[in-house]
């Protein structure tokens, strides 16, 4: 049984009217953690909470073992802790930045400024690392913000957003980044995002939230595992005369978005091709609905999704 | 559909409002105060409606003008554009179908309310203590002298500031030092030397009415009219060098996103 | 850019304890804040008050000797509050509405610290700048008409302990005003202008207001009187002020540890995390 | 043929140094349109130039027929929904939309109802007399979009629109696109979360480096990617019988057995793969369970244009 990483017990906190978190608990060990909820569902309450920048109106929580309650220093001098927005002095470079950060959270010296060159090299930016931070693309300035949250080696970070903003290749980088983090022995991280895609494949336990609520939490395989799709058809020609043919062969597609979700028993889908045949598209996927934590979500809280009468 | 003029007026509105609120116009209202405060505090002190008078008109020259009108106007005015490029909004208004001379005297009026909502007040109030305290002006006329040169001075400075926050990335810098080297330096400075400053014509403009302070040096310098004139000028000229900057001016995106 | 494993330091090393992570802030701060404009307004400072003492000394040892009172009249001259209104502006207008308007102080706020240990990190900065202007020139005036050989050792020593106790009071309520106004907006430029502005009104406005009312009071709400009656103290000059040297001191030190509290208060509402 | 919506011509935007726009050309039809490229590729300086807060430095830019920079009533014929989130924070978001409405010379009583109907449209009724300050990332995008299409525009402009907003408004705003489109409206949007683009419209302009690298059909820009391989993964039971049916067709590269039930096929014209494989399977009776391919989504597209042509990975 691993030690718990943060252990959150009937917490609850209020502003003004609103319950940001409402009645908590939960439970998660080491490892990568997909926090994940809409916005205003009290994910950036939670952090604020398990740093120990607000006290809870009941219950109480520990990470590491610590109550960031009575012991905020000893909680924030193991966590590192990467805001969503813009938070770096442009006047400084990033090897200077980085360094900077890394003596406020106590490293001596020499220590963090050799740490400092560690960790942007980590995070692929050791050949810009002189060049001033107003200088840097938007990708570049992510990256030193992961720097800069593990730069004291933290056994836990906290990851606002890291991909927000970024285009495909660089966000594709920045979880190739996160997922060689999480590959590291005794390093865990707290991803909170509301793009549930970048939780998929990189997370191996997540957190669902919505207004303040747990919807779901633990190990994403199994959770994803009892979340199970029908099939997918993705086509290039005539939608409306294939939806057409598949209803003559007696199944009931349901068009979304690009897509056309369907019941198919297993061995039936000839009926596909044979519908495709006589409508004269070609079928471009054909599959299971792919278990996502997006799909998971979207499974849970039952969105108001506007279907579009096409 | 509304014409220029009603569109102006909206974007006044947006300026005078966004200029008087928040902690801003709690600070710039208490700076607007201080004048009237303290001839209220001498006036609690039981001194002579003569020296009470003489007093708020000392103010008038030695720190209403000079110092709490400088400040007010400088954050006001500068802010106009300033505030707007650094945030990126001030393409809410540039995209519109209004034109953008209607925005630079929409803002540049905007401003000059704003300012003169908290200047008059600052520059005639002390007068109202004064006769509540029973004593009466010096002459009939100074305070509507007062009055002009204030309605007078934060034009011409609403326009130097506007331009300046619209051209100049430290246009509030820049400000501060006109405001307090340049206007006060040059002033002290003999022979031709003050009449490079703002200061000099709205203060010979006052120099017939109030003859004790900093003022009494500027007697009959330039006649009434002609500072006027001058002032007038100096605020047309800097209202149409905005409106040509503003005509030509790009807002590029931000860098890494363009 | 490419990625590659990490090369950590073997073990995790030891901490080092809150005052050197303050002395980090603090030095950071201090650099950062050695810009052309601090940088500027210092030597500005450091030459009017060297050049003005200097020549005054020079010229009051052709009459008599050189007494003390000779060195603080650099405290006398309408340039001198001039010069720490631009010091304290451009050395303390920044150091905490930057951090705000650049939202550095999340990461700060977020790290193995006290909000006291950061508030007083950007005080050692910000009242560094301003003792450097305020001791440092008197002390090299003091240097330099001893090594020119003008004034005796006694009077050297009481120009010396003059400058020091005059330059630490006055630094104290200047640091605290430029924190306290740096506190409420998250724009130099908008707390620059306030500490121009709240000196100017204190200092004219108390001026005018003392000399009409003739109350023995009000110059104590006029700082720059309150710091050439400090001066008068410390220097040994009798009389000459409208306010007693402890009591005006008192009232420097005492509004720039009230200016602080506030600046700290302030920065509590600051939001750390945001939505 | 209808006339194009925006039409831009060899334009080129530099700042300074730096490069926004070289040689941009491009003719952007009726509809949505989605406009992708990664970040500094010189998006936002399209939409700057579009909505006249930037001059072209050279080249000729069109939209809906007017010569975006300067001023004018055709203004009004287009909305800007700008990528940055900063508002006018001190105002609620009724009194936003309302003043803008005014500014752009709609008296005061239909900018009060046109304000609180853009308002309900992006579900904002709630909180519209909250101020700005107060409003979290997504409901800034929200009236950031509300702005744009308050005063009934022809056009409308969305860059970056879906960035930072959740699940729930992310579906929220792309059935409000579709319903603009449907009433008549174009759109022209700016994403680089490349399925969302995906979803909402083929028709595409794919930009980096300040060039137009692919314009038009996603389909057809795929097509036109002849030398570019398609890797096709298909799940069978029986593999080795649906591999000497494929084997036949001679764009067909190459065949694997990645594993049990699997089969990848390396064809070289997957349109007539695509074509071809309905027909097949009826015929021959093939038993296929699934089919698709990593290489069938704009992402795959992008990356193998963007780097300039040089093959599959």
């Amino acid at each position: 049984m691993p030690v718990a990483l943060i252990e959150v017990n009937g917490v609850s906190k209020r502003f003004g009217t609103v319950e940001a978190v409402s009645n908590l608990s939960v439970e998660l060990s080491p490892g990568s953690i997909g926090l994940v909820g809409p916005n205003g569902s009290g994910k950036t309450t939670l952090i604020r909470l398990l740093l120990g920048l607000l006290s809870p109106d009941s219950g109480n929580l520990s990470v590491l073992g610590c109550d960031p309650q009575r012991d905020p220093l000893g909680v924030r001098g193991q966590v590192g802790y990467m805001p969503e927005h813009d938070c770096l002095s442009p006047d400084l470079s990033g090897i200077g930045f980085v360094a900077h950060m890394g003596r406020v959270s106590g490293l001596p010296k020499e220590v963090a400024i050799s740490r400092a060159h560690d960790v942007l090299e980590f995070v692929g930016l050791a050949e810009e690392r002189y060049r001033k931070i107003r200088e840097y693309s938007v990708g570049m300035r992510q990256r030193v913000k992961l720097a800069q949250a593990i730069v004291h080696d933290p056994p836990l970070c906290f990851l606002d957003e890291p991909t927000a903003g970024l285009d495909p290749s660089g966000r594709e980088e920045m979880l190739e980044l996160l997922r060689a983090l999480g590959r590291l022995p005794n390093h865990s991280f707290v991803l909170s995002t509301h793009l549930l895609h970048d939780a998929d494949g990189l997370c191996d336990q997540v957190l669902m939230l919505d207004a303040g609520h747990c919807i779901a939490s633990g190990p994403v395989r199994e959770l994803i595992a009892s979340h199970e799709g029908e099939s997918v058809i993705r086509i290039q020609g005539d939608t409306d005369r294939f939806l057409a043919s598949l209803l003559q062969h007696g199944l009931t597609p349901k068009p979304m978005d690009r897509e056309i979700r369907v019941e198919l028993a297993p061995g039936t889908t000839r009926a596909v091709f044979e519908s495709a045949a006589e409508a004269g598209v070609q079928v471009r996927y054909l599959g299971r609905s792919v278990a996502t934590i997006e799909g998971l979500f979207l499974a849970r809280v039952e969105l108001p999704v506007p279907e579009d009468p096409t | 559909m509304t014409g220029q003029i009603s569109r102006m007026l909206v974007v006044l509105s947006l300026s005078f409002r966004s200029s008087l609120q928040g902690l801003r116009l709690f600070g710039l209202a208490a700076f607007a105060a201080v004048p009237t405060v303290l001839v209220g505090a001498i006036a609690s002190t039981g001194a002579s409606p003569t020296l009470l008078e003489n007093a708020s008109e000392l103010f008038v020259g030695a720190l209403t003008l000079p110092v709490v009108i400088m400040v007010i106007v400088l954050v006001i005015a500068v802010a106009q554009f300033r505030n707007e490029i650094d945030a990126e909004t001030l393409v809410y208004l540039s995209d519109r179908s209004v034109g953008r001379g209607t925005v630079v005297f929409g803002k540049f009026f905007g401003a000059w309310g704003a300012s003169l909502a908290l200047a008059l007040p600052a520059a005639l109030l002390p007068f109202a203590v004064v006769s509540a305290a029973g004593g009466g002006p010096s002459s009939p006329t100074v305070v509507p002298a007062v009055a002009a040169s204030v309605l007078l001075a934060t034009a011409a400075y609403v326009g130097f500031f506007l331009f300046l926050g619209l051209v100049s990335r430290s246009a509030l810098f820049i400000g501060l030092l006109f405001g307090f080297l340049w206007e006060e330096l040059l002033l002290l400075l003999p022979g031709d030397a003050p009449r490079l400053t703002l200061a000099f014509y709205f203060r010979s403009f006052l120099s017939g009415e109030i003859s004790s302070g900093p003022l009494a040096h500027f007697a009959g310098a330039v006649p009434g009219t002609l500072a006027a004139v001058t002032l007038f000028s100096v605020t047309v000229a800097f209202l149409v060098l905005t409106v040509a900057a503003f005509q030509s001016l790009e807002t590029a995106p931000d860098r890494g996103n363009a | 850019m490419s990625i590659s494993a990490p090369r950590y330091a073997a073990g995790p090393s030891a901490r080092t304890g809150p005052a050197s992570r303050i002395l980090a802030i603090a030095s950071r701060e201090f650099f950062r804040r050695a810009r052309a404009a601090t940088l500027l307004s210092v030597a500005l400072t450091f030459f009017v008050v060297v050049t003005s003492v200097v020549v005054t000394v020079i010229f009051a040892s052709f009459l008599r000797a050189p007494t003390a009172g000779d060195f603080e009249s650099v405290y006398e001259s309408p340039v001198w509050p001039f010069l720490m209104l631009i010091v304290a502006a451009s050395a303390g207008a920044g150091s905490l509405a930057e951090d705000v308007g650049d939202r550095s102080i999340s990461l700060y706020l977020s790290r193995p610290i006290r909000l006291v240990d950061y508030v007083s990190a950007k005080t050692i900065a910000c009242g560094s700048w301003l003792v450097i202007a305020t001791v440092g020139p008197g002390l090299t005036a003091v240097a330099v008409t001893g090594a020119l050989g003008y004034a005796s050792a006694s009077v050297l020593l009481a120009a010396l302990l003059g400058f020091v106790a005059t330059g630490f009071v006055a630094a104290i309520f200047f640091t605290g005003l430029a924190l306290a106004l740096s506190s409420l907006t998250n724009r130099a430029l908008y707390s620059g202008v306030a500490i121009f502005g709240v000196i100017l009104v204190l200092y004219i406005g108390g001026s005018v207001v003392a000399g009409i009312t003739g109350n023995i009071y009000v110059p104590y709400a006029n700082p720059i009187e309150n710091i050439r009656s400090v001066a008068h103290g410390a220097f040994g000059v009798s009389g000459g002020t409208a306010t007693d040297p402890a009591s005006s001191a008192l009232t420097l030190v005492g509004s720039g540890v009230v200016l602080w509290v506030f600046a700290l208060w302030r920065m509590r509402r600051v939001e750390v995390v945001s939505e | 043929m209808t006339d194009p919506v925006i039409q831009a011509v060899d334009v080129t935007k530099r700042y300074g140094e730096v490069l926004g726009l070289n040689g941009f050309t491009a003719t952007i039809g009726p509809g949505i349109t989605g406009l992708i490229g990664p970040n500094g590729a010189g998006k936002s300086t399209f939409f700057r130039l579009l909505v006249g807060q930037l001059k072209v430095d050279a080249g000729d830019l069109r939209v809906l027929g007017y010569n975006p920079w300067g001023e004018g009533e055709f203004r009004r014929m287009v909305g800007y929904c700008p990528e940055h989130s900063t508002l006018f924070e001190w105002m609620t978001a009724r009194d936003f939309l309302t003043s803008l409405l005014r500014v752009d010379g709609f008296p005061k009583a239909e900018a009060h109802a046109r304000a609180t109907e853009a308002i309900a449209t992006v579900g904002l009724s709630e909180a519209q007399d909250r101020r700005l300050v107060t409003y979290s990332k997504g409901m800034r995008q929200r009236v950031k979009l509300a702005q744009s299409i308050a005063h009934d525009p022809a056009l409308i402009l969305l860059d970056e629109p879906l960035n930072g907003v959740d699940p729930v408004g992310r579906a929220a705003v792309m059935s409000l696109l579709r319903r603009l489109q449907r009433s008549g409206r174009h759109v022209l949007v700016s994403s680089h979360v490349l399925y969302e683009v995906e979803r909402l419209t083929d028709q595409i302009v794919m930009i980096t480096n300040g060039r137009v690298i692919a314009y038009g059909d996603l389909h057809r820009i795929r097509s036109l990617i002849d030398a570019h391989p398609h890797v096709i993964d298909i799940e069978t039971p029986d593999p080795r019988g649906v591999a000497r049916v494929l084997a036949s067709m001679d764009h067909v590269v190459s065949i694997e057995f990645p594993g049990e039930g699997r089969l990848r096929v390396q064809s070289r014209s997957p349109e007539e793969f695509y074509g071809a494989l309905p027909g097949l399977v009826v015929r021959e009776g093939l038993d296929i369970r699934a089919v698709g391919s990593a290489d069938d989504n704009l992402d795959a597209v992008f990356r193998y244009l963007s780097e300039g042509g040089h093959g599959p990975r």
